[in-house]
Formats: structure tokens, C-alpha cells, sequence
């Protein structure tokens, strides 16, 4: 207990991911307030964005769904989208947390019935797929959005057409003078779960992402191979939509350099072993390399690798691809050393996929609390009593039950703190 | 206004085969608003094959002589044109500045001529010194005879860029691969630059290309195929070893791969001389160039 | 030749020699740190130049391969395009490690017939008297450094070249080019060699 | 409320098109008219605040304490739709109707009416649950192994006020990690080897009054069930019985036995060490020679000794690499000149490691890649050395060091028991990817790992009707199977941490060790309250057995994914409520349907099932059931709701907790009242099944094997039942899935017994 007494036991978990929606469900069904804030439209976080996980090759919507109805049945919980954190101030066992909203346009009375999306012609990019299709500026997030309501894109507010999409609404859920709002929180502890961003392609500049066509990164390549995706769940390359069937898989795409990612993000070579998976299941006569330094297929993963490995059509090839140019036919070329027979190749393929790494998403936290985080913008474990615990992805480069691990014991960390004992 | 003041360290090519780089940049230089004073008795600065005779600490010795000798004229920026005088030049500043071992065998060495230098000077390209401090605007605002039509390909070369770009403030002048700062030079003297992501950070085989072309043949050619394939009128470089190396070898490349090319390899800066209404030959020294650059002595007023 | 002060190895991965490079080669000292992902052969432009590539020649020198390193041609083939150099993830300066290779073998005598080693000196001889380098002077005494028939020879194939850069006045027919202050720099260069002699014969 | 007699209301919302779609007036008419309701209110906007009002008031008033709504998906607004004192039931008219019908067609009235039957019918069967809170409860966690993991898990669960009772086998705390002069460092800069935090943590945990710790002691019986175990402890010959209400197992790993690594030397020479015996001598300060006493300085490091070896262990052990690398530091710190080298395979050091991969380079370790042909006796390690491309005779060693991997602590060893099967595996190292154009994967060799099994004693000797062992999975460690849950094992209330889920270090062991124990904490408050646990969470039902009507067939106690039921000595099943999930695969397995919940019954599946209006013949109107799983097959179907995509309207849905549930009976009554077909759309069951009651879906298929005979009774044709695996992602696929059966059903034509 602190001095003046709790003034709250409601824990604050940031971020709507798998690692926060955990920590919160944890916390809650132990019997505990939990507000669950998220900075996009909709909880989710990354892995609604995947197609599936390895090694089970199972769909992420379906934990989330039963997650989902945890969080919907369980009155504890209160969940607040659009809403990033501005500041923290107080202590363990009393925090004053600062949240802002920024504007989503559509409130509670929303129904999902749609009628929005067919008054808005306008169309932005989607990103849910990131970017590599569009939606109408009046849209859900995605089918397995939550809360199940849509959103107006701001490129629209303040022009006829957002009038039409309100006036469209039967339910007057539109509320184009919707403004960000500010205001206080009064919590007893924080749960930090605030996630992964891609690295930015981009700065690789000698793989020429968004230079050389058919170069993508492996998240895009998770929509490419999603139902819900840009080309409806089938692998076809961007550039004329022609089947991918030579594929290659390059490791490492920013991790494990001291130029862009200095640590290795540890779930990028069982996401490429799966990304193989997925192109020979979608086709007999396709051939898949993985380009790596170290295959780093942890604990009982390893027989993930070995299943993908004994696949004669799946090759490994032991180098860090030093380039990519743009070949004939929109062909993306690898050039590099093969460092296992010191053969310098130049091998063209249909769709070069990078398997960028995981950034931690801290510039959405408060000064005060990055100024705990590494030098990489990973949370480090705190010291007993901060009353302030990093989950998931936030706290290290992390797979998914690894961040639900972490998740659960920050719920506990939390809980602890919440109940004025020591943390 | 009174014009930026740089300290000015032309290298051996300004005497040689670079010379109409050290020209025409002198010429525009009146226009643009920096004036160069050249390092007095200035010397080579080891340019890319005197380490292997020479040893470290004697080519970081060539480079600190010149550095003592600029730091005596004063302590405005050192800016040179030449890749290789940019790349030593700035190294050893860097390690003199940053290494206090290196700095005291330096200066030791230096003590023998009576010189000392403590690395406070800053060492600069001058494409950076364009780009950031003249900047592209002040260019465009010189044109007077703009160059309409002129297809440009821009031939960064390596050490122009690499491995110091991302120490130069902003700008074009922060990426290794794709600087796109002699596609602005061109776009500024109204002529056009061509496609060239390819080529445009390409090694050109530096001096192998000099004792052992064979070995490099093949490199040039890549560059020359990507301008022609752009269909560019010239090629344009910063760099006066590429330049010598991409025009002086054509004849070979045609020999020894059964091409037929003959595209002229200019300077950005006789490009700016021109399109700024300058003599072509005092100038822009257009008559220094081995393959005549037709298309833009056509354009000089 | 003078008495080598670098270690030979005894066995497989003894590494004194290792070592010795670590230290006494520029940029040695982030060699440890290669991790073997082949970025560095794969980014050089005549990579096939090269029997090892940077990256087996790192592995070599940890397994102690001396004679094998410094009689490497891959140490002689480097353009100096310094694409190693800013894409090495682990940031070791490969161009840098070749350069000081290079001198050392040269030094030690691995190199008398290479090409590189021939030019250098002639460089270096135009630098030492002239201060500057003047591409007359140097090409001559390349040439010339094969022989006087191989440099006659050399001298006429590359004639027509250097008449039309006389022709374009890119190659002036007076006296060497020369720093007037060549005394001093003499004077420095002599000093660091020492220096440089000096250091070695302290290990 | 059960004692006092329901009054229902059914409110009908129009909102999101299902007016247009269906007139609410028809609707009104069947469910006033036809089903008697006491009454029916219809609103345009039932979820707006005076729809949701509307049911408030009507509860406040209290005409009403059931509410059947009529209105959009199950799924979505739960939240809006509470109301204290009130029952809800949903019907979705929206996602399963206004979304995939076209407007104002006889259909799709006929469909929604259908809807609201059911819904009416669910309501009328329906009981409010009572549930099972019979105490006393134990707030106490036993935590059995006093290894990091154990000793974390209980300081942890005391930190939060629970009390716990601490078995250690040994004679002391600390396990595996007391021995590691240095640890791993989990800190930034993450470059040194930092202090071991185990003596901290023996200290924490000796000192909190909380902990009962019982060193020299074994769990030698567990019987009861979450919030109420009974486990019998055995210390120094006497046995206590502890009450516990959870249970954390920690029992951690042991080093691969060195002795079967001879092609690596081991044995050959006395210097040839495993990475723990090196942790002796690293302990003795400087590292010494066993053979002659004198220093070693020229180490080698063989990697995966014994891991990822299908002639050993199969798996990577994880740890290894930077645990090797971590020795290899404290060897260099202490003798700069030593020459140290790590021959790996693939190096791994995932995440922050690699900055203490690093900083082993820049400490002068050298690593190599290449695999060990083999150790002679005089120390010479002969490599094949990948990257010099060249066989290499590593010579002038003083000293190998084998890293040898971590074995998980499944069962009780010495092996004094009997040999234990792998009862499923998370993922089948032997199963090949799904590759297009072939049916069984890809047509490679498999990866060649034996199947293995354990031959040991049962750590907690579970008196369960299924066996005293926790399920032992892939490779023989006691994970989770899902993903997304890492901390749910088959047995309700027990949770594993540590090594013996999974190879991790000891950083990934404390923040395990600290979520079990919230596990556990959380299942003790929940099971106390009469809660389900995931992932029903807060179901206040459990199945009740009729035993005047069982037969005991013992099907039940076989097919309970959890081992729930026990049977008495005569037989007779017997439930333990709290260990029960709440499936329903028990109810489905019953051939004389006695199981049931308060709130889900055979009963009231076909009661739903015969509400629903099959026209006769003449109308050329076919009927299918639709048995969908709740938690993927039907939001699939919700999905393809919200993407528009038209669907049969000859289909009738009826969602269940897991096809497990689904008893043969239910299919038989379908087609009895004149169904033309049955589709039952389960998860992907077998070796990584997605059924999260591990094995309805499966069971669900082996029944449905019979329903060939069922079928042939009654004259049927096989073609009309059929069993779907459909996953959450599928909502593309289910307009063609339900399509193609659609045909197959007209294609046999009407069902006979339509009108009987």
C-alpha cells in the first residue's frame, strides 16, 4: 500500500497486440480492472495481420477469436482504441497515465451494417494489407476488427464526401466533428505491450526495395498468402501478377547488422521457413531458397526446419546476399557469395522476399519510459517495484507464445503491484 | 553577398588528366557564391596505390602535410573535387582528429618538416559543398543557356560516396547506392537526366583499370551499356579517375568485346559552365575531353 | 629482406598470427568481429579476380594461413570501390585490412612481380622526388620497372592514348609537375618510414 | 432464478438490413402466434441506447427475465446485450441471414423464421446454471522441483498472497542453475557474463514465511481436482497430505547422458568434458587439465553435442550456444592468451544474444563452423571445416568441452517405472508440409526422427482415470500445444514451466516460471466460484450424469480430453467438476444421452434441431443442418456474412461448443424430421490438430464413421451426412463448400422421411 492508500487497483496495459490482449484477459480473469488501450482502430496488433503461424501452420484469428469472446464476455475489461499514452507521472500503486485519442470519426452507435463504405468513392490505402491494395475511406479495419466498427479516413474529413458518408448513416454513428480528446487515468500499475514495427525496408539500399520490382518484405508476403489479402490468398508477384514459383528468401534483411538492426529478431528464419511452406503448397512444381547466415530455428522448431529441409524442392544456401538488380522480364537478380563452395552467383528469380526484422514500436512511449529501454528501444527487465512491466515484443524480439508468456507474467507483475504488495 | 571561402586542394589530376575539372569548376566558381584559395605547395595525397609501397603512416603523412599546410592559411572548410583526395584527405583528418596515437606519430612525422596539424579542420567534397551549402537553387538560378534536350547519365563512381557519404550532412550526399545529386545538377542546367540506377555507384575498376585493365574491362563496359541503353547524349562524373578510365577505354571495350561505343564522359561542372552561357573551351575546357561531347558543344553560346 | 617480425604458426588455428594481424594491420582490430556472411566477396566488382574474396581470406587468417594470405591474390585485386565497407554488418573495414595486407606482403616480399607492388613503387619514386605524381613519370617507370624490353613494349601500346591526351592537353610535355616544398616532405616520409621501422622492431 | 419460472421476451432488432430482408411482422407472427411468447418487441436499432433500454426496462419491471434477441451475430455485442438478472439468447438474423440473403425472398423469411425458432425452442430448454461450489477451496499452489523455475513460481505466487508448498527431490534448492559460476546476462550492454541470481533467490524464498519448502521429498500420489487436489508428499519415509488448490510443475531437465557421445571423444580422455563438469572447474577459478593438472589454454567447444541429432536428441536444446559462449568469456577474462574456439553447425543466439556473440569475438573466441569427424586421444578434433572448405585437425587442445543438451524431466527418474507413449504430439516431426500436387507432402525423405518414448515414474501420480501421467508431447517435454496459449496442458489446474515445457535459458525460465503461477492463481480463484476456465472462461455449467440411465459404456471417461471423469469401483462415472473445460465431448459420447449442462444438452440441440419448419416435398425446398464449432467454423461462416458473400438459404446453423459435443443422436433426429443432409464443420484434428479441446474434432470423426450403419437403418444414403475439418480463415470457402454439398443432397434427391 502507499502512503495516502490505492488510490486504484486497475491495471493499464498499452497496446492491443496478442501481448496485450493476453496480459489483460490474464489480469482480468484473475479478478482485476484492466483498461486495455491501443493506438490503432482495432486490437489485433500483427498477428491479425498474419496468414498463419508456424510451426503448426495454424490461423492467428483463431486464438484471437477465443481471446476476443474472453475479452467481450469479461466486464472487467474496458478497451479504448485510437488512444496512445502522452505521459506518465506518479508511482507504483498510483500512477496518473495521460492518454490521448485521436479522432476515428464513427462512435459506439456504429452497427457495421456498411452503409458508409458505399457512400465513399474515395479510395486510400489499405493498411491492414499494408498498402499493397486500397479501401474506400469509409471502412472496417479488418473482419476480425474490435471493436466491430468502422472508421473515416481523414483524408476525407472536411470534403462533401465525408458529409455523404455521415449523412449515409442510419444509426448516426458518424461524427465528423469527432476532435482528439485528452485525459487522465488513474492506475496502479502498467503493462507495457506496445509491440513491433517492420524495419524499414528501404534503408537495406543494396536489396532495392521499392527500386528493383518484386522485391517484398515477409510481412507483405504473410497478406500475399492470406485470404483477406491484396491478391485473395494467392502468391502472385506485384509487379504483373504473375505466379511466383522461383522464390527466394533472404535472412537477416536488417537484423544482425550493426548498420540497421544490431540483434537478431529471432522469429525471422521460421517465418521464411513457413513463407516456403506456403509457396509449395500453392504450387507442385515451385522452388524456394532461403538465403541465411544461421538458421536459427530454436528448441523443438528444429523440426519445423528439418520438415521444410526435407523437401528436396527447398534450398538452403549459406550467404548474405550482397545485392539485388532488376533482371529481364521484371525478374529481381540475387547476386552474392555462396559461402559454403565460394560460388559468386547471380541467380534471377520471380519474387524475392526480405525477411526484415523487428523494430520495438518505443517512439510511442512516454520519454520517461523509453528512457528505461536499451539501446535498441527494448524494455529491459525493470527492477522490483517500478511498478511498470514490458510485455511481448516491447521487452525483446519475441515469437508469438514466447510474447504471451511474457504477457502473463507482466498480468502477474501487474497484479502483484496493484495489490500494494512488493513486485 | 560575400561569398562562402573554402580552402581548395586541387590533386595531381587538376594537373593531368583532371584538368578540365579544376578548370571549369574555377570558372563556375565566379558565378556560384564560394571562392576557392588553393593549398600552397600542396602535395599528391597517395591517391589509391601508395599505401602498398609506402605503409600506413607515410600515406597518412602525405595527407598531413596537406592538412598542416591549410591549417596555416586559415580555418575554413577543406573542400577537393578529386574522389581519392577526398577519401584520404578526409580519413586521415578523421584519425587525427579521433586517434590521438595516430595523431602523435603524424605530427612526429610532420615535426620533420617543421609542420604540426591537431585535426580541426573539416574536410569536404565538393558535390557536398554544392549540395548543401550553394545548394541546387543557386545553380538553376546561373542558367542562363539552359541545356534543353541533353540526355545525362550520372556517373557517381565509389569513393565520391563510399565510405564517407553518411558522414556529409544531409542532402543527396547520405546514400551509398543511389545519390541523386548529378541528376539534380543536370535537371538545375535544364538538361535531362537518363535512368541509371545500375551504374550510377558502379565501380569503374579505379587504378586496377590502370596497371591491369583487362581485369576491368568488363566493368566499364557495364557502365557504358546502361548510358547507351538510357540512350545518353553524355555521361557525367564527379570523379577524374572514372572519368579517365570510362572515355580512355572505350577503344578496348570496342576492341575486346565487339562494341561500338563512343559516348563522351564530361565533368557536372563543364555541364554548369555551359548552361551558365561560359566559354566552351576557357571555361568549360570542352577541348580537354578525348571524345568530344558534340551534343553540348553544339549548346555553347 | 629483413628479419619478419610476423609470427608463423605452428598448427591449424594457432593465433599468433591472428593476432599479430589484429594488431598491427589498419583496421585489424574489428577483424575479430566477421561473422562469414559472404557480403563482403559478394559486393566485390571483380569478386572472380579474387581466389578467396575477403571473407575466406578473415577465415585463413584466424586458421592461421599465413603463407596462403600473403600470397593471396586477392589482396592485390581490390578496386577500392569501399562496398564492403559500409554494407559489412558487423562494420569491419575490409578495403582498409587489404590495403594493410598488401603492404605487408609487399614489405615481406610476396609481391615483387605484382603489378600493384610495380605501380606503387613507381608512384611513390614520383611522389618521394616530386611531391605530386605526374602520370608521365609514373606510367614510365611502371613500365620500365618490367624491363626495359617489356617497358618499350608497354610504352607503344599504350602510345596512342597518351598522344591524344597530349592532344587534349591532359598531358603536358615540360618538366615534371613538382611541390616546391618536396624537400620537407622528403623529410616527413623519411620520418614516418622510420617511425613505421621503428614500431616493428619494437614488437 | 432457477427456482423461479422463466418470462421470456423476444425482441426483434430491423437494423443492418434484416427488415428489408425479412419483415419483422412475420417474425413477430411465429414467434407470438406459433411459439406462444409471452411477448414481442421489435426495434429499428435494438442495440442503439433505447433498443438496449427497451430490455431494461422490461427487466427492471421484471416481465422479463429471458430475453431471446433476435438481432445480429452471437459474436458480436455481448457486451452491449448484458443485463443483470437476465438470460440472454441470441439469434442471428444479420451475419447468417441479412448479409448472405437477398431481400424480401420467400427464403430468406422462411430463414430467419427458422432462426427464431430455434432460438425460442434454445430459450425454453434452457437452464440457468447452478454452479459446483462446494468447498472448501485451497488458495495453496504446489510447486513441485526447486530449480529456478520452482523456486520463481512460488516466490512469485506468495508475492501475490498465496501461500505455497515447495517439493524438492534433492537435498537442495537451487537445481541445475546453483552450479553456474556466471550466468547469461538478460542486461544491457548484454556483453558479460553476469552474477548467478539463484542465491538471491534461495534466500527470497527460504525467508518468506508464505513458502514451505520440503527438500529430500517426492510427490508420491495427487488425486481430487483443481482447488481441491490432495497430494500425498514423501519425506524421509513419511507421507503428509497436502491440500492444494493448483499445482506448477517445475521439474526442470538433466544434461543428455555424456556416455553415449563417444564419437565425440567422450570417455577417451579425461580431458573431454560436458559444459557442466567445465562449470566445476571454471568454479575452481582457473581452469585446469583433469589429466595432468596444468592450465587450459587451448579449449575447444563442440556445439550441439548430442542436440539436433536424430540418433540423440532431436531438438535444439537452445541454450548451448550462448552457453558455451558465456564460458568461453570467463575462460579468456581469466587467461587472456588462452586460444578458445566454438565449432558450431548453425550458431544461435537469437534476440539480444547476438551482442554477446559479439563480444566472445572481440574477446579473441573464434568460432567455426564445420561438423566433428571425431575426437583421437590426444585431443586432436578433427573438423570438417565448412568455410576453409577443407578437413582441418584441430591439434594442441588441452582441453574439449562437449555442450551437451537438455533432456526435459517429464517423468520421474531413476526410470523405475513403466515405459510411457507420447499420447499426441504438438507438431509430428515426422509429417511432411503440405505441398501442392501431392497428397501426403512432399515427396522427400521424412526427417527421420524415431518416435520415442520415456521410461520412467509418473511425477505426480495422478489418480485419474487416464493415467497418472501429465501428457508428455513432441520430444518428450509436457508443452502446451497452442500457440497462442502457451500455458494450457491437459489437465486442468496443473502447469508446466521451465525445461521441461521447452529448452530455454534462465531468463525465459523466471518470466515462465512467473506466468504459471498467475495460472495457477487465476484457475484457484475461478474453479472456487464454480468458473469454467479457458477457454469457456466464467461457464458456471458442468455436465451432470443421469446414473439411473448410464449403461457404463465408459465412453465418457475415455473420450474427456481432460480426464475430468472418474469411475467408481462399480463403474459408474464420476465428474470432478473443476477439472472440466466444458466441451461437451462427454455429452457427445453418451449413447443415451444422461450427460448434460444446465445451459447445453442433447436435448436441447434436437429440440432446436426439430423447431426448425421443413416443408414437404412438393416444394423442392431441401433442408441442411448445419453443425458448426463455435469458435471457427461458425465466425467463418459470420465472415462470409461480412464479406456479402451469398450463401444457400437452404442451410439452418446451429452452433456448437466443439463437434465433440455432437452426439450421434442429434444426426440421426435431423434426418428422422426430414433434413435431406447434415454437414458438421469441426477443426483440423490429428497430429496439429486446432481443436481447442485437443480431441473433439477427432472424436467427432470417429463417431461419425458409424453414422454408415445409423444411416443404412434407416434406409439412408451415406452421401448426406458428411464431416467437415473448416478453419477460422475459410470464410472464402464456405459459399462452395456448402454449395458443393447442396448438390450432392439434391443430387440424391428429398429425404424420405420428410412429413412423417
Amino acid at each position: 500500500m502507499t502512503a495516502q492508500g490505492q488510490e486504484s487497483q486497475t491495471i493499464l496495459v498499452a497496446g492491443g497486440g496478442i501481448a496485450g490482449i493476453s496480459a489483460a484477459v490474464e489480469a482480468a480473469e484473475t479478478g482485476y480492472d484492466v483498461i486495455l488501450l491501443e493506438k490503432s482502430a482495432s486490437l489485433g496488433g500483427r498477428v491479425a495481420q498474419l496468414n498463419r503461424y508456424f510451426p503448426k501452420l495454424c490461423h492467428p484469428a483463431c486464438g484471437l477469436e477465443i481471446n476476443y469472446q474472453r475479452l467481450r464476455s469479461n466486464p472487467r475489461i474496458r478497451v479504448i482504441t485510437m488512444a496512445s499514452i502522452a505521459q506518465v507521472t506518479g508511482k507504483a500503486g498510483a500512477f496518473k497515465v495521460t492518454v490521448q485519442t485521436a479522432p476515428r470519426y464513427v462512435n459506439a452507435r456504429c452497427t457495421a451494417c456498411g452503409d458508409c463504405a458505399k457512400a465513399s468513392q474515395t479510395r486510400v490505402k489499405n493498411a491492414f494489407n499494408y498498402g499493397m491494395d486500397t479501401v474506400t475511406a469509409a471502412y472496417l479495419p479488418h473482419p476480425m476488427a474490435y471493436p466491430m466498427r468502422y472508421i473515416v479516413a481523414p483524408e476525407v474529413i472536411g470534403t462533401p464526401e465525408a458529409d455523404a458518408i455521415a449523412a449515409a448513416c442510419k444509426y448516426g454513428a458518424v461524427d465528423l466533428n469527432e476532435t482528439a480528446q485528452t485525459f487522465e487515468l488513474p492506475v496502479a500499475a502498467i503493462v507495457w505491450a506496445t509491440g513491433w514495427k517492420p524495419y524499414d525496408a528501404g534503408k537495406l539500399e543494396s536489396y532495392g526495395y521499392g527500386r528493383v520490382p518484386n522485391v517484398i518484405t515477409n510481412v507483405e508476403m504473410e497478406r500475399l498468402a492470406a485470404d483477406g489479402g491484396p491478391t485473395g490468398g494467392r502468391i502472385l508477384r506485384p509487379s504483373d501478377g504473375k505466379e511466383a514459383k522461383r522464390v527466394a528468401l533472404i535472412q537477416c534483411a536488417g537484423s544482425r547488422d550493426l548498420n540497421h538492426l544490431p540483434y537478431c529478431s529471432r522469429i525471422c528464419c521460421l517465418a521464411s521457413l513457413k513463407h516456403a511452406a506456403y509457396v509449395r503448397a500453392q504450387y507442385a512444381d515451385s522452388e524456394v531458397d532461403i538465403y541465411y547466415i544461421d538458421i536459427r530455428a530454436h528448441d523443438k522448431l528444429e523440426s519445423f526446419y528439418l520438415k521444410v529441409k526435407a523437401d528436396p524442392q527447398v534450398r538452403f544456401v549459406k550467404s548474405k546476399p550482397a545485392s539485388i538488380y532488376a533482371g529481364e522480364g521484371g525478374n529481381p537478380v540475387l547476386h552474392g557469395e555462396d559461402t559454403l563452395s565460394r560460388e559468386l552467383y547471380d541467380r534471377p528469380y520471380d519474387l524475392v522476399v526480405l525477411a526484415t526484422g523487428m523494430e520495438p514500436e518505443s517512439a510511442s512511449l512516454p520519454a520517461a519510459v523509453k528512457a528505461a529501454a536499451d539501446d535498441y528501444g527494448f524494455l529491459a527487465p525493470p527492477d522490483g517495484g517500478c511498478g511498470m512491466f514490458a510485455a511481448g515484443v516491447a521487452s525483446g524480439p519475441l515469437d508469438v507464445s514466447m510474447s504471451v508468456q511474457s504477457a502473463t507474467a507482466a498480468a502477474l507483475k501487474a497484479i502483484q503491484t496493484a495489490q500494494g504488495g512488493q513486485a | 553577398m560575400s561569398k562562402i571561402k573554402f580552402t581548395y586542394y586541387p590533386g595531381c589530376s587538376s594537373q593531368g588528366a583532371g584538368i578540365h575539372l579544376d578548370r571549369s569548376l574555377h570558372a563556375i566558381s565566379g558565378k556560384l557564391d564560394f571562392e576557392f584559395e588553393t593549398i600552397k605547395d600542396w602535395n599528391c595525397c597517395g591517391a589509391s596505390v601508395g599505401h602498398v609501397k609506402g605503409g600506413a603512416l607515410p600515406s597518412m603523412a602525405l595527407s598531413g602535410r596537406n592538412l598542416a599546410l591549410a591549417r596555416q592559411q586559415g580555418t575554413a572548410d577543406v573542400v577537393t573535387p578529386c574522389a581519392a583526395c577526398y577519401l584520404n584527405t578526409h580519413f586521415v583528418n578523421e584519425r587525427i582528429k579521433n586517434d590521438a596515437k595516430a595523431r602523435g606519430r603524424v605530427n612526429e612525422a610532420l615535426d620533420a618538416g617543421g609542420l604540426s596539424y591537431q585535426g580541426d579542420l573539416k574536410v569536404r567534397h565538393v558535390c557536398e559543398v554544392l549540395v548543401n551549402d550553394v545548394g541546387i537553387d543557386a545553380i538553376k538560378d546561373q542558367v542562363t543557356n539552359p541545356l534543353s534536350g541533353l540526355k545525362v547519365a550520372g556517373y557517381v563512381g565509389c569513393q565520391t560516396v563510399r565510405p564517407f557519404a553518411q558522414t556529409a550532412p544531409g542532402g543527396e550526399f547520405t546514400t551509398y547506392d543511389q545519390p541523386k545529386f548529378l541528376d539534380q545538377f543536370a535537371e538545375a542546367c535544364g538538361a535531362e537526366p537518363v535512368p541509371y540506377d545500375k551504374a550510377r555507384t558502379a565501380c569503374c575498376g579505379g587504378s586496377v583499370s590502370i596497371y591491369s585493365p583487362e581485369k576491368t574491362l568488363h566493368l566499364m563496359r557495364l557502365i557504358l551499356q546502361e548510358a547507351k541503353d538510357a540512350k545518353a547524349d553524355v555521361i557525367s562524373t564527379p570523379c577524374p579517375l572514372c572519368q579517365q578510365n570510362v572515355e580512355m577505354y572505350q577503344a578496348a571495350i570496342n576492341k575486346e568485346f565487339g562494341d561500338s561505343f563512343n559516348i563522351p564522359v564530361v565533368f557536372y561542372s563543364q555541364l554548369m559552365a555551359v548552361a551558365f552561357g561560359m566559354d566552351g573551351k576557357k571555361d568549360a575546357a570542352l577541348d580537354c575531353n578525348m571524345i568530344k561531347p558534340d551534343k553540348l558543344i553544339d549548346k555553347v553560346k | 629482406m629483413t628479419q619478419s617480425s610476423i609470427p608463423t604458426p605452428a598448427r591449424k588455428y594457432d593465433l599468433n598470427f591472428a593476432r599479430w594481424v589484429y594488431q598491427n594491420v589498419e583496421g585489424g582490430d574489428r577483424l575479430p568481429l566477421c561473422m562469414q556472411c559472404g557480403m563482403c566477396s559478394g559486393s566485390c566488382p571483380i569478386g572472380a579476380e579474387m581466389d578467396n574474396g575477403p571473407r575466406k581470406l578473415f577465415m585463413m587468417i584466424r586458421a592461421g594461413m599465413k603463407e596462403e594470405v600473403l600470397s593471396s591474390s586477392t589482396i592485390w585485386n581490390c578496386t577500392q570501390c569501399y562496398n564492403c565497407v559500409v554494407r559489412c554488418p558487423r562494420k569491419v573495414p575490409v578495403t582498409y585490412i587489404l590495403q594493410g595486407l598488401a603492404t605487408v606482403a609487399a614489405r615481406e616480399g610476396y609481391a615483387p612481380a605484382k603489378a600493384t607492388a610495380k605501380f606503387s613503387r613507381a608512384f611513390w619514386r614520383s611522389v618521394r622526388y616530386f611531391g605530386r605524381t605526374d602520370e608521365r613519370m609514373v606510367t614510365v617507370l611502371y613500365y620500365f620497372s618490367y624491363g626495359i624490353k617489356e617497358g618499350i613494349k608497354r610504352a607503344l601500346a599504350n602510345l596512342p592514348i597518351a598522344q591524344r591526351m597530349v592532344k587534349a592537353g591532359r598531358m603536358g610535355i615540360g618538366l615534371p609537375h613538382r611541390a616546391k616544398g618536396a624537400g620537407d616532405l622528403r623529410a616527413i616520409l623519411a620520418k614516418a618510414d622510420e617511425i613505421e621501422a621503428r614500431e616493428r622492431a619494437g614488437q | 432464478m432457477s427456482a423461479q419460472e422463466k418470462k421470456l421476451g423476444v425482441y426483434l432488432c430491423g437494423g443492418c438490413g434484416i427488415a428489408e430482408a425479412a419483415p419483422l411482422a412475420g417474425l413477430e407472427k411465429v414467434a407470438v402466434k406459433e411459439f406462444k411468447a409471452p411477448f414481442c418487441k421489435k426495434h429499428d436499432y435494438l442495440c442503439g441506447e433505447d433498443g438496449l433500454k427497451l430490455i431494461r426496462d422490461d427487466a427492471a419491471a421484471g416481465t422479463m427475465n429471458q430475453a431471446v434477441i433476435a438481432a445480429c451475430s452471437p459474436r458480436v455485442n455481448q457486451d452491449k446485450f448484458r443485463f443483470d438478472g437476465v438470460q440472454v439468447i441470441r439469434a442471428n438474423l444479420r451475419e447468417q441471414v441479412a448479409w448472405t440473403q437477398p431481400a424480401g425472398v420467400d427464403d430468406t423469411e422462411m430463414l430467419a423464421a427458422d432462426y427464431v425458432r430455434m432460438a425460442i425452442t434454445e430459450a425454453r430448454k434452457i437452464k440457468v446454471p447452478v454452479p459446483y461450489t462446494e468447498g472448501p477451496f485451497s488458495e495453496r499452489i504446489l510447486v513441485v522441483g526447486g530449480g529456478l523455475a520452482g523456486l520463481t513460481a512460488a516466490r512469485e505466487a506468495a508475492r501475490a498472497g498465496h501461500s505455497a508448498v515447495l517439493v524438492e527431490e534433492s537435498g537442495k534448492l537451487g537445481g541445475n542453475a546453483l552450479s553456474y559460476t556466471k550466468v547469461v546476462p538478460e542486461r544491457p550492454p548484454y556483453r558479460q557474463p553476469q552474477p548467478n541470481p539463484i542465491h538471491e533467490l534461495i534466500a527470497a524464498v527460504q525467508k518468506e514465511p508464505r513458502i514451505e519448502v520440503r527438500l529430500n521429498a517426492r510427490v508420491v500420489k495427487t488425486s481430487g481436482m483443481p482447488g481441491k487436489f490432495a497430494v500425498e508428499v514423501k519425506q524421509n519415509g513419511a507421507v503428509a497430505e497436502e491440500q492444494v488448490g493448483a499445482i506448477v510443475l517445475a521439474t526442470g531437465w538433466h544434461p543428455y547422458d555424456a556416455k553415449k557421445l563417444g564419437h565425440l571423444g567422450y570417455g577417451a580422455s579425461p580431458d573431454v568434458v560436458t559444459s557442466l563438469e567445465l562449470e566445476e572447474m571454471l568454479a575452481k577459478g582457473q581452469v585446469r587439465r583433469k589429466s595432468n593438472g596444468l592450465a587450459a589454454n587451448v579449449v575447444a567447444f563442440v556445439q550441439c553435442a548430442g542436440s539436433r541429432d536424430p540418433n540423440h536428441l532431436p531438438y535444439c536444446s537452445s541454450t548451448c550456444c550462448t552457453g558455451s559462449i558465456r564460458q568461453a568469456l570467463q575462460i579468456v577474462e581469466a587467461a587472456p592468451q588462452a586460444m578458445v574456439y566454438i565449432i558450431y553447425d548453425e550458431l544461435r543466439t537469437p534476440g539480444v544474444a547476438e551482442e554477446f556473440y559479439r563480444a566472445a569475438q572481440e574477446a579473441g573466441v573464434i568460432f567455426m563452423k564445420g561438423k566433428v569427424k571425431g575426437v583421437g586421444s590426444d585431443l586432436t578434433v578433427t573438423v570438417d571445416d565448412a568455410l576453409l572448405q577443407q578437413e582441418v585437425p584441430l591439434s594442441g587442445l588441452d582441453l574439449v568441452v562437449l555442450a551437451t543438451g537438455m533432456v526435459p524431466n517429464s517423468v520421474a527418474l531413476p526410470a523405475d517405472g513403466e515405459d510411457v507413449p507420447l499420447p499426441e504430439r504438438d507438431i509430428d516431426p515426422l509429417s511432411q508440409i503440405p505441398v501442392a500436387g501431392y497428397r501426403n507432402g512432399a515427396p522427400a525423405k521424412s526427417s527421420g526422427q524415431p518416435a520415442v518414448t520415456y521410461k520412467g515414474a509418473p511425477i505426480l501420480n495422478l489418480q485419474y482415470r487416464q493415467g497418472p501421467h501429465l501428457p508428455i508431447l513432441a520430444d518428450g517435454f509436457s508443452d502446451s500445444h497452442f500457440i497462442c496459449f502457451p500455458y494450457e496442458t491437459r489437465r486442468t489446474g496443473i502447469y508446466t514451466c521451465g525445461p521441461v515445457r521447452r529448452p530455454m535459458d534462465l531468463a525465459e525460465e523466471a518470466e515462465d516460471a512467473t506466468g504459471a503461477a498467475l495460472k495457477a492463481i487465476q484457475a484457484i480463484r475461478n474453479v472456487s466460484q464454480g468458473e469454467a476456465l479457458h477457454p469457456r472462461s466464467g461457464d458456471l455449467s458442468f455436465p451432470r450424469i443421469g446414473l439411473s440411465a448410464c449403461t457404463k459404456c465408459r465412453r465418457c471417461t475415455v473420450e474427456c480430453p481432460f480426464g475430468a471423469i472418474d469411475e467408481t469401483a462399480e463403474g459408474y462415472p464420476i465428474v470432478n467438476p473443476t477439472r472440466c473445460r466444458r466441451c461437451g465431448t462427454c455429452m457427445g459420447a453418451c449413447p443415451v444421452r444422461t450427460i448434460s449442462f444446465d445451459n447445453y444438452s442433447v436435448e436441447m440441440l434436437t429440440s432446436m434441431i426439430k423447431a426448425v419448419e421443413v416443408p414437404d416435398e412438393s416444394e423442392e425446398k431441401p433442408r441442411v443442418l448445419v453443425l458448426a464449432c463455435q469458435n471457427d467454423a461458425y465466425p467463418a461462416l459470420d465472415m462470409a456474412g461480412i464479406a456479402r458473400s451469398p450463401m444457400s438459404p437452404y442451410i439452418r446453423v446451429l452452433p456448437v461448443r466443439c463437434l465433440g459435443s455432437v452426439s450421434l443422436l442429434c444426426v440421426n433426429d435431423a434426418l428422422s424430421s426430414g433434413y435431406d443432409g447434415v454437414m458438421m464443420m469441426g477443426c483440423k484434428s490429428g497430429d496439429d490438430y486446432q481443436c481447442h479441446f485437443v480431441r473433439g474434432s477427432a472424436m467427432a470423426q470417429e463417431r461419425m464413421m458409424k453414422v454408415g450403419e445409423t444411416l443404412k437403418s434407416m434406409m439412408l444414403e451415406k452421401e448426406r451426412v458428411t464431416t467437415l475439418e473448416v478453419s477460422i480463415a475459410d470464410a472464402s470457402r464456405m459459399p462452395g463448400l456448402i454449395g458443393s454439398f447442396m448438390e450432392t443432397v439434391e443430387s440424391v434427391g428429398p429425404n424420405p422421411f420428410k412429413g412423417m
